[in-house]
C-alpha cells in the first residue's frame, strides 16, 4: 500500500517543480499592463504579475493532478473494481488547509500595504493614509497636490482644475512628477473614471465626491474610458488625447486655458454637484 | 412551544358531508410530522422576512445618514400624527395577542377560540383601514421628493401588504374551526400562525419607533 | 403521448422565440431602416458636404422634415434623420432649423462652442422682444437659454443651440449655421448635451438614448 | 418516457370533490392572465401618476402573475381553506394523467423536476441566441451591426435570462427531484410552495422576453440606478421579473431546508446525508435569506418608478449607493446560489465514478458551509471603487480572498477522492473533471479581482467578465450537463447517447477556453463590458472569441439534439442502474413509481462505502408491513 502511493506521489512531485518553474520563469518575462506611467500604475503591473506568478504553480499543480490520475488511476475496461477504502487524512487537510490561508494572508497583506501605499512617495500632510481616507474629507488641497475634478456626464468626461479658478477642459492634462488628487463625480447617472495607462479607476456618483490619487512618473499620453454602464454610447464614452506633459508644457497649456475660458459662464467650482431638473412626467 | 407539546388525540373520523376529511383519508398523514414541518417552515419563514424588512429599515437609516443634498426631510416636511401611528400598533399588537391566546384554547373549548379569532380578525381589519386613513393624510407627498416620505410609504406600504396577507389567512383559520374543519391540524398550524402574528406586530412596533420618533 | 409532449413544447418555445426576436425587428425606428441622409454637394469646392437639420420639441410639429407615422411622435429630436454621410477630409457645413423652446445646460461649459471653423457659428434667432436678429458666436450667452448641442465628441466639435424665445411669433426658428473638418473615415457618434428627454430622471433617457432622435452616427467615408 | 415513468398512484380526488374546487388547468391560467394585464394595466394608467406609464405595466406585469397562479390552481387551497372545504391530501394523485400534467399544476416533486429541467433548458437557449447576437456585433468596431441601443438591450436580456437560469437550474431540476429520493421521504414538506417555485418562472421568463416589445432595458443585470429610472417600460420587465425569480427562490429554499430537516428517513443522519443534499441545502439557506433583500430593493425602484418616491435619486435624499449595497448584499450570495450545488454535483459524481468513497465528507460539508457564512461578508468587493467609505475595502477584500480557502477544500477533496482510485472516465465524470479545470481558472481569476490594487486596473472589464463566465458557464452549467448525462435516465426512463455525449464534451470544452480565455486579454488591455464599440486594434481578438462562440453555441445545439432525440424518439428503456453506483435512487425501479418508497427505507450506510470486502447496501427497505 505505501510503496506505490510513493512513487506515484514521488513522480507527480518531479513533474509539477519542473514545470512550475518553467511557468514562473515564464511569468517573469511579462510584461504587464497599465505600465509605468504613474506609481500605480507599476504597482498593479507589479501585483498582476506576482499573482500570475503565484497562481501558476497552483494551475499546474491541479492539471497535472487531474491528468495523472486519469491515467494512472484508470478503471480497467469492463471491470467493476472499488478504489481502496480511504475516508480521509486530517493531517493533510489540515495542511492544505493552512496553505491556502497563508497564501491568502500573503495576498491580502501584499494588497493592504498597496493600498495605504497609493500616496507614498506624496508629500500629503494629512496623516490619513488617504487610501484609508473616506471620500469627501480630501476636498481641500493638501500639500502640493494638484486637485483635478472629473465631471462624467452623459456621454463625456470634462475636467476641472481647482487650483486655477475652476478652469474646465475638453481633455485630461498632467504635469509629470506630481501628485495628482482626483475628485470624480458625475451630473446625471453612475459613470467610472478609467484612466487606463495611470492605473486609476473610480465610480462617479451624482452627488458624490469620490476621491482618488495618482503620481504621474513618465510623459506620454493615456486613454480615458467609461467602466460603468451609462446608456447608449457608454462603449463610444472615450478620450484618447489625455496626456502627461512636462511641468512647462503643462504650465503654458493652463494659462491658454484659462484665456479660453473667460467667454465661458461656468458656476463656481464645487466638490461634487446634484444634478437638476429630476424631471419626471411630461 | 407549549402547544406543540400537547398531546395528539388519535385521529378521529371527522366526516364533512359524509366524506372523510384531510385527516383520515390521507394515507401518509402524519401529525407530528405536519406538525414539526410547519413549525420549522415558519420559522424559517419569519427569518426569511427578518431580512425582507431589514433591507427596509437599511434603507432608512443609510438615507438618513446620507441626507443627501439636505433632502431627507423637505423643507415643510413633517412627521404624521403619532396618535394615529401608535393606533395602528396597537390593534397589531391587539390582533396578534388576541390570535395567540385563542391558539392556546384551540384544544379545549372551541368556542373560545373562535371568538378570540374573530376578535383578533377585526383588530386586524380595522389596522388596515387605520393605516388606509393615515396614508390618505398624510401630511406630505412622496411625488416631491424626499428620503423619509420615500421610506415612511415604501415601509408601511410592505408591512400592509403581508398584514393583509395574514388577515386572509387569519380567516382561513376562523373557517377551519367549524365542525367539518380538519381539527387535527388546526391546534399546530394555529400556534405556528401566532408566531408570525407577533412578528408582524414587532415589526410595527419597531416601525413606529423609528418612523415617528428617530 | 410523448409527441403530444414534444408539439406543445415546440409550440411553446416558437411562440416564446417570435416574441423575442420580433421585439427587436419590429421596434426599430423608422430612422434606423431609413436610408441616410442625402449629402447634398456643396458648389465650392467638390470635397465639401451640406447637411440640412432641424431640431424639434415633439416629431409631430416639424415643419421642415415631417416625419409621419413615427414610433413616439411627441418626442423631442433631430430630423429627418440621425444617421449622416459625408465625406472624409472635407469641410462640412450644417445648417440646423431650431424650432425648440430652451431647457438649459446642466454643464454651462458646453455653451461654448468648439472645434468649428473660425470658432464662431451664424445664428438668426428672436431676442426677447420677439425682434428678429442675427450674429456670429462663439458662444450663447445664457446657458440656460440653450435648447440643444450638436456634439460630434471624437471629433471635438460642440455647437450650442440657442433655444426659440417666448416671444417669438409661432412657428418661427433660430437657423444656426456653421461648418467643421472631417478627419479620416470611420463612424462617429453623435448627440445632444442638453438634458432634453422630457419625462426622464436627469432628461437623458428616452430620445436621448434612442438612435434617431437626439442620437445618431457620423459615417466618415 | 417522464409519463411512463410515473403510473397512476394514490387516491384521485373524487367527483364529489372536484366540483368544490374550480376548474384550473393551464388555459384558465393563460386566459386569466392576459385579463389580469389588461385590468392592471388599466387600473395603473388611471392613477395618473406622471410616470411614463410604468405603474400600469407593472400593475399588469404583477395582476398578469397573479391571476395566471389563480388560474393554474394556486387558489384552490387557500379557497378550499377559506371556505372549509375538505382538503386534497397532499399525496394525492395528479388531477391530470400523461404529458397534459407536465404542463398543468402538480404537487409530484418528479413532476416538477422534470418541468423545471424543461424551462431551463428553454431559457438556456434563448440566453443563448443573446450570446450569439453579441457576438455578431462584436465581430466590428464600430456600432453598426446593432445600433448601441439594441445592443445595450441584448446585452441585458442575455445577463438577466442567464441569471435567471443560473440561480435555478440545478436546485429545480435535480434538487427538488432527487432530495426527496437521497434522503428516503415520499414528500416534500410544502408541495405547493414546491409548485409555486415553478410555476412562478415561466411568467418571469415570459415577462423578461416582452421586454424589447417595450423597448427594452439598458442596464445589464445589476439594474444599476438611476440609469433604471432613465429606462423606459422595459425596465418594469426586469424588475417584475427578477422579484418573481427572487421569490421562486425564497419559496423552493424554505421547502428544501425543511424538507431536509424534517422529513429525512431513519438512519439518514447528518453525516450521512449525500454531498449533492449538502449543495442544495447550503445554496437554499443562500437563496432563502438573500433574495428577500433583493425583493425589497426592486420594490423600492417600481415605488421611484411609479410612485415617483426618490430612493435612489441623490438630488431628492435618495442614494445610488442604496441600490448598490442592496443589490450586491444579495447578488453576492446568489453567485454562490449558483455555484454551491454544482460543488455539490461534482462531488457527488467523483465518488461514484472513482467507485471510492468520497475523501473528507465531513470537511467539505464545513467547505460548503464556510461558503455559505463567508459569502454575506464580501458584497462590497463589487464597490471597490464605487467611492464607499474606501476604509473598508481591506475587511472585504481579506474576507473575499478568505473565501477561497473553502473553495480550495473543494479541490482537495476531489483530489483526494481521486487519489489511488479507479476512475471509469464516463460522460459525467469527463464534465467533472472539466468543471475542476474550468472552475480553476475561474478562481484564480477571481482572486486577481479580489485585490483591491488589481481590481482598480480589472474592475468592470472584461477580464471580470470572463472570470465570471468561466465560474458560472464553465463551472455551474459544465456541472448541469453532468447532472444531466448521469440523472437523465432515472429522471426520464431513456438514456443519453454517449458517443455523441462524449464528442459534445469535447466540442465544448475546447470551444468554451478557446472562446473565453482569450477575453482576459481583453479585459487586461482595456476593453470595458458592455460596449458595443472598442478599439480597433482589438479586433481580431474579438472575432476570434465570436468564432469560437459559434462553436460554442453549436455544441449545445448537439446535446439539445441529444436530448430531445434520446427523450422522445428513442424507445428503448433505460437499465435501472445503468452506473453500478450506490446512491440510493439508482437502487430503485426505472421507471420510477407514483411513490417514492413503499415503505420508508432505514439506511444503513453512506451513499459512498466503496471498497468495502462485503458492502452493506445502502438502505434497508424495513420489514414486510404485518398484514391486516
Amino acid at each position: 500500500m505505501i510503496r506505490p502511493n510513493r512513487t506515484h506521489a514521488l513522480r507527480l512531485l518531479i513533474a509539477w517543480a519542473v514545470l512550475s518553474v518553467i511557468g514562473v520563469v515564464i511569468g517573469l518575462q511579462l510584461s504587464l499592463p497599465p505600465g509605468s506611467q504613474s506609481q500605480q500604475s507599476i504597482d498593479q503591473s507589479g501585483l498582476l504579475k506576482l499573482m500570475i506568478i503565484l497562481s501558476t504553480p497552483v494551475f499546474v499543480g491541479v492539471v497535472l493532478f487531474i491528468l495523472y490520475s486519469v491515467f494512472a488511476f484508470r478503471q480497467k475496461r469492463g471491470a467493476l473494481e472499488d478504489g481502496p477504502r480511504s475516508y480521509g487524512n486530517l493531517r493533510l487537510q489540515v495542511a492544505w488547509v493552512a496553505i491556502t490561508a497563508v497564501v491568502v494572508l500573503i495576498l491580502a497583506g501584499i494588497g493592504i500595504s498597496q493600498l495605504n501605499a497609493a500616496a507614498n512617495g506624496t508629500n500629503f500632510t494629512s496623516s490619513s493614509a488617504p487610501a484609508l481616507a473616506t471620500s469627501g474629507d480630501v476636498g481641500t488641497t493638501e500639500g502640493h497636490a494638484l486637485q483635478v475634478q472629473v465631471i462624467a456626464q452623459q456621454w463625456y468626461f470634462t475636467y476641472r482644475y481647482a487650483d486655477y479658478s475652476g478652469v474646465e477642459s475638453l481633455h485630461l492634462m498632467l504635469p509629470v512628477n506630481a501628485n495628482v488628487v482626483f475628485h470624480i463625480t458625475s451630473t446625471d447617472v453612475l459613470h467610472s473614471f478609467w484612466a487606463y495607462q495611470l492605473g486609476v479607476k473610480a465610480d462617479a456618483n451624482p452627488g458624490v465626491d469620490n476621491v482618488t490619487y495618482v503620481t504621474t512618473l513618465q510623459t506620454g499620453s493615456f486613454t480615458v474610458r467609461c467602466a460603468e454602464l451609462c446608456g447608449i454610447w457608454h462603449g463610444a464614452m472615450s478620450d484618447t488625447s489625455g496626456a502627461v506633459v512636462s511641468q512647462a508644457d503643462f504650465a503654458t497649456w493652463i494659462t491658454q486655458l484659462q484665456k479660453d475660458n473667460l467667454s465661458i459662464p461656468l458656476p463656481p467650482y464645487a466638490p461634487y454637484y446634484f444634478p437638476s431638473p429630476r424631471v419626471k412626467g411630461t | 412551544m407549549a402547544a406543540g407539546n400537547v398531546a395528539e388525540p388519535a385521529a378521529p373520523a371527522f366526516t364533512h358531508r359524509g366524506m372523510p376529511t384531510l385527516a383520515t383519508r390521507s394515507p401518509e398523514w402524519e401529525p407530528e410530522v405536519d406538525a414539526r414541518v410547519a413549525r420549522v417552515g415558519t420559522r424559517i419563514w419569519i427569518v426569511a422576512d427578518v431580512f425582507f424588512f431589514a433591507a427596509w429599515f437599511f434603507a432608512f437609516f443609510y438615507l438618513r445618514a446620507l441626507n443627501n443634498n439636505y433632502d431627507w426631510l423637505p423643507a415643510g416636511t413633517t412627521h404624521p400624527t403619532r396618535g394615529i401611528g401608535a393606533v395602528i400598533v396597537l390593534l397589531a399588537i391587539a390582533s396578534a395577542g388576541l390570535y395567540w391566546a385563542g391558539a392556546r384554547t384551540v384544544l379545549a373549548q372551541r368556542v373560545t377560540a373562535r371568538l378570540f379569532f374573530w376578535l383578533a380578525l377585526i383588530a386586524g381589519i380595522l389596522c388596515f383601514g387605520v393605516q388606509i386613513y393615515e396614508f390618505r393624510n398624510l401630511g406630505f407627498d412622496p411625488q416631491q421628493g424626499g428620503g423619509y416620505p420615500s421610506v415612511f410609504v415604501g415601509l408601511k406600504g410592505v408591512w400592509l401588504f403581508q398584514l393583509t396577507g395574514a388577515m386572509l389567512w387569519l380567516a382561513a383559520q376562523i373557517a377551519q374551526t367549524r365542525p367539518m374543519g380538519d381539527v387535527i391540524i388546526r391546534p399546530k398550524s394555529a400556534v405556528i400562525f401566532g408566531n408570525f402574528m407577533v412578528f408582524l406586530a414587532a415589526i410595527a412596533l419597531v416601525a413606529y419607533l423609528v418612523l415617528y420618533f428617530v | 403521448m410523448r409527441l403530444v409532449v414534444l408539439v406543445l413544447t415546440v409550440g411553446i418555445f416558437s411562440g416564446l422565440l417570435a416574441l423575442f426576436i420580433g421585439g427587436f425587428v419590429i421596434r426599430v425606428p423608422e430612422s434606423l431602416t431609413a436610408s441616410p441622409a442625402t449629402v447634398a454637394q456643396g458648389s465650392t469646392p467638390a470635397q465639401n458636404a451640406f447637411i440640412h437639420l432641424e431640431t424639434v420639441a415633439s416629431v409631430d410639429t416639424a415643419i421642415t422634415f415631417p416625419r409621419p407615422g413615427d414610433p413616439n411622435p411627441s418626442w423631442v429630436s433631430y430630423l429627418p434623420t440621425t444617421i449622416l454621410k459625408v465625406p472624409a477630409n472635407s469641410t462640412v457645413t450644417v445648417q440646423i432649423d431650431q424650432e425648440d423652446g430652451a431647457s438649459g445646460l446642466r454643464n454651462p461649459f458646453w455653451a461654448q462652442a468648439q472645434g468649428i471653423v473660425g470658432g464662431t457659428f451664424h445664428m438668426t434667432y428672436f431676442d426677447d422682444q420677439g425682434n428678429p436678429q442675427e450674429g456670429d458666436f462663439s458662444s450663447i450667452p445664457d446657458p440656460a437659454s440653450a435648447a440643444h448641442t450638436f456634439a460630434i465628441p471624437d471629433l471635438g466639435v460642440f455647437v450650442p443651440l440657442e433655444g426659440i424665445s417666448d416671444a417669438a411669433p409661432a412657428g418661427s426658428m433660430n437657423v444656426i449655421t456653421f461648418s467643421f473638418k472631417t478627419g479620416k473615415a470611420g463612424v462617429y457618434h453623435w448627440q445632444c448635451f442638453v438634458p432634453c428627454g422630457a419625462g426622464t430622471i436627469y432628461g437623458n433617457g428616452g430620445p436621448m438614448q434612442t438612435l434617431g432622435y437626439m442620437a445618431g452616427f457620423l459615417i466618415v467615408q | 418516457m417522464a409519463t411512463a415513468t410515473m403510473g397512476s398512484g394514490g387516491p384521485a380526488l373524487q367527483a364529489s370533490e372536484r366540483q368544490m374546487v374550480l376548474p384550473t388547468n393551464l388555459l384558465t391560467g393563460i386566459v386569466l392572465a392576459a385579463a389580469g394585464y389588461y385590468v392592471g394595466v388599466q387600473i395603473g394608467n388611471g392613477l395618473g401618476f406622471n410616470d411614463q406609464l410604468n405603474t400600469g405595466v407593472l400593475l399588469g406585469y404583477t395582476f398578469g402573475t397573479l391571476l395566471f397562479l389563480v388560474g393554474i390552481g394556486f387558489a384552490n387551497y387557500p379557497l378550499a381553506r377559506l371556505f372549509g372545504w375538505p382538503i386534497a391530501p397532499q399525496s394525492a394523485g395528479d388531477e391530470y394523467r400523461g404529458a397534459w400534467r407536465f404542463l398543468n399544476l402538480s404537487l409530484d416533486h418528479k413532476v416538477i423536476g422534470i418541468q423545471y429541467l424543461v424551462a431551463m433548458l428553454m431559457a438556456m437557449f434563448f440566453g443563448g441566441i443573446g450570446a450569439m447576437l453579441i457576438r455578431t456585433n462584436l465581430l466590428s468596431p464600430d456600432q453598426l451591426v446593432v445600433p448601441p441601443d439594441k445592443y445595450l438591450v441584448l446585452v441585458s436580456m442575455h445577463s438577466v435570462m442567464m441569471i435567471f437560469v443560473a440561480s435555478a437550474a440545478i436546485v429545480g431540476p435535480f434538487g427538488n427531484f432527487f432530495v426527496p429520493y437521497m434522503i428516503g421521504t415520499n414528500r416534500m414538506a410544502f408541495p405547493r410552495l414546491e409548485a409555486l417555485s415553478f410555476w412562478l418562472v415561466p411568467p418571469a421568463i415570459i415577462i423578461l422576453l416582452a421586454a424589447p416589445l417595450f423597448g427594452g432595458f439598458p442596464t445589464g443585470w445589476t439594474g444599476y440606478a438611476p440609469l433604471s429610472e432613465q429606462a423606459g417600460q422595459g425596465f418594469d420587465s426586469y424588475i417584475v421579473g427578477f422579484t418573481l425569480i427572487g421569490t421562486a427562490l425564497c419559496v423552493s429554499g424554505i421547502n428544501m431546508l425543511t424538507t431536509v430537516i424534517s422529513l429525512r428517513a431513519p438512519g439518514m443522519t447528518w453525516t450521512r446525508l449525500p454531498i449533492f443534499v449538502w449543495g442544495v441545502f447550503s445554496a437554499s439557506i443562500l437563496g432563502t435569506f438573500a433574495a428577500p433583500i433583493l425583493a425589497s430593493a426592486l420594490i423600492m425602484q417600481g415605488l421611484d418608478r411609479s410612485m415617483n418616491t426618490s430612493f435612489f435619486i441623490s438630488s431628492n435624499g435618495g442614494s445610488p449607493y442604496l441600490w448598490e449595497n442592496l443589490f450586491w448584499f444579495f447578488g453576492h450570495p446568489e453567485v454562490y446560489i449558483f455555484i454551491l450545488p454544482a460543488f455539490g454535483i461534482v462531488m457527488e459524481l467523483i465518488p461514484h465514478f472513482a467507485r471510492k468513497p468520497l475523501w473528507g465528507y465531513k470537511t467539505a460539508v464545513v467547505g460548503l458551509l464556510g461558503v455559505t457564512l463567508l459569502s454575506w461578508f464580501v458584497w462590497q468587493h463589487h464597490l471597490f471603487v464605487s467611492g464607499i467609505a474606501p476604509a473598508l475595502r481591506p475587511f472585504y477584500m481579506l474576507s473575499t480572498e478568505m473565501i477561497s480557502i473553502p473553495t480550495g477544500i473543494v479541490f482537495l477533496v476531489a483530489f483526494g477522492t481521486l487519489w489511488r482510485a479507479k476512475i471509469s472516465m464516463t460522460v459525467p465524470m469527463l464534465f467533472c473533471l472539466g468543471f475542476l479545470f474550468n472552475f480553476l481558472i475561474g478562481g484564480l481569476s477571481g482572486v486577481f479581482l479580489s485585490d483591491v490594487p488589481s481590481d482598480v486596473t480589472l474592475h468592470g472589464s472584461y477580464f471580470s467578465m470572463a472570470h465570471f463566465h468561466f465560474t458560472i458557464v464553465g463551472g455551474e452549467i459544465f456541472a448541469i450537463i453532468a447532472a444531466i448525462y448521469y440523472w437523465f435516465p432515472k429522471m426520464t426512463g431513456r438514456a443519453l447517447n454517449m458517443t455523441l455525449g462524449k464528442i459534445h464534451f469535447w466540442w465544448m470544452m475546447i470551444a468554451f477556453n478557446l472562446a473565453f480565455m482569450p477575453l482576459f486579454a481583453a479585459g487586461i488591455l482595456d476593453m470595458p463590458r458592455r460596449v458595443s464599440t472598442y478599439a480597433p486594434s482589438l479586433q481580431s481578438l474579438n472575432d476570434w472569441v465570436s468564432f469560437w462562440a459559434y462553436l460554442l453555441f453549436a455544441s449545445m445545439l448537439l446535446f439539445a439534439v441529444n436530448v430531445i432525440w434520446s427523450w422522445f424518439f428513442n424507445a428503448k428503456v433505460a437499465p435501472a442502474d445503468p452506473w453500478h453506483v450506490r446512491s440510493i435512487e439508482w437502487t430503485l425501479p426505472t421507471p420510477l413509481p407514483r411513490r417514492n418508497f413503499e415503505r420508508i427505507p432505514t439506511f444503513t450506510s453512506g451513499p459512498y462505502d466503496y471498497g468495502q470486502p462485503s458492502p452493506r447496501p445502502v438502505a434497508d427497505p424495513g420489514p414486510e408491513p404485518a398484514p391486516a
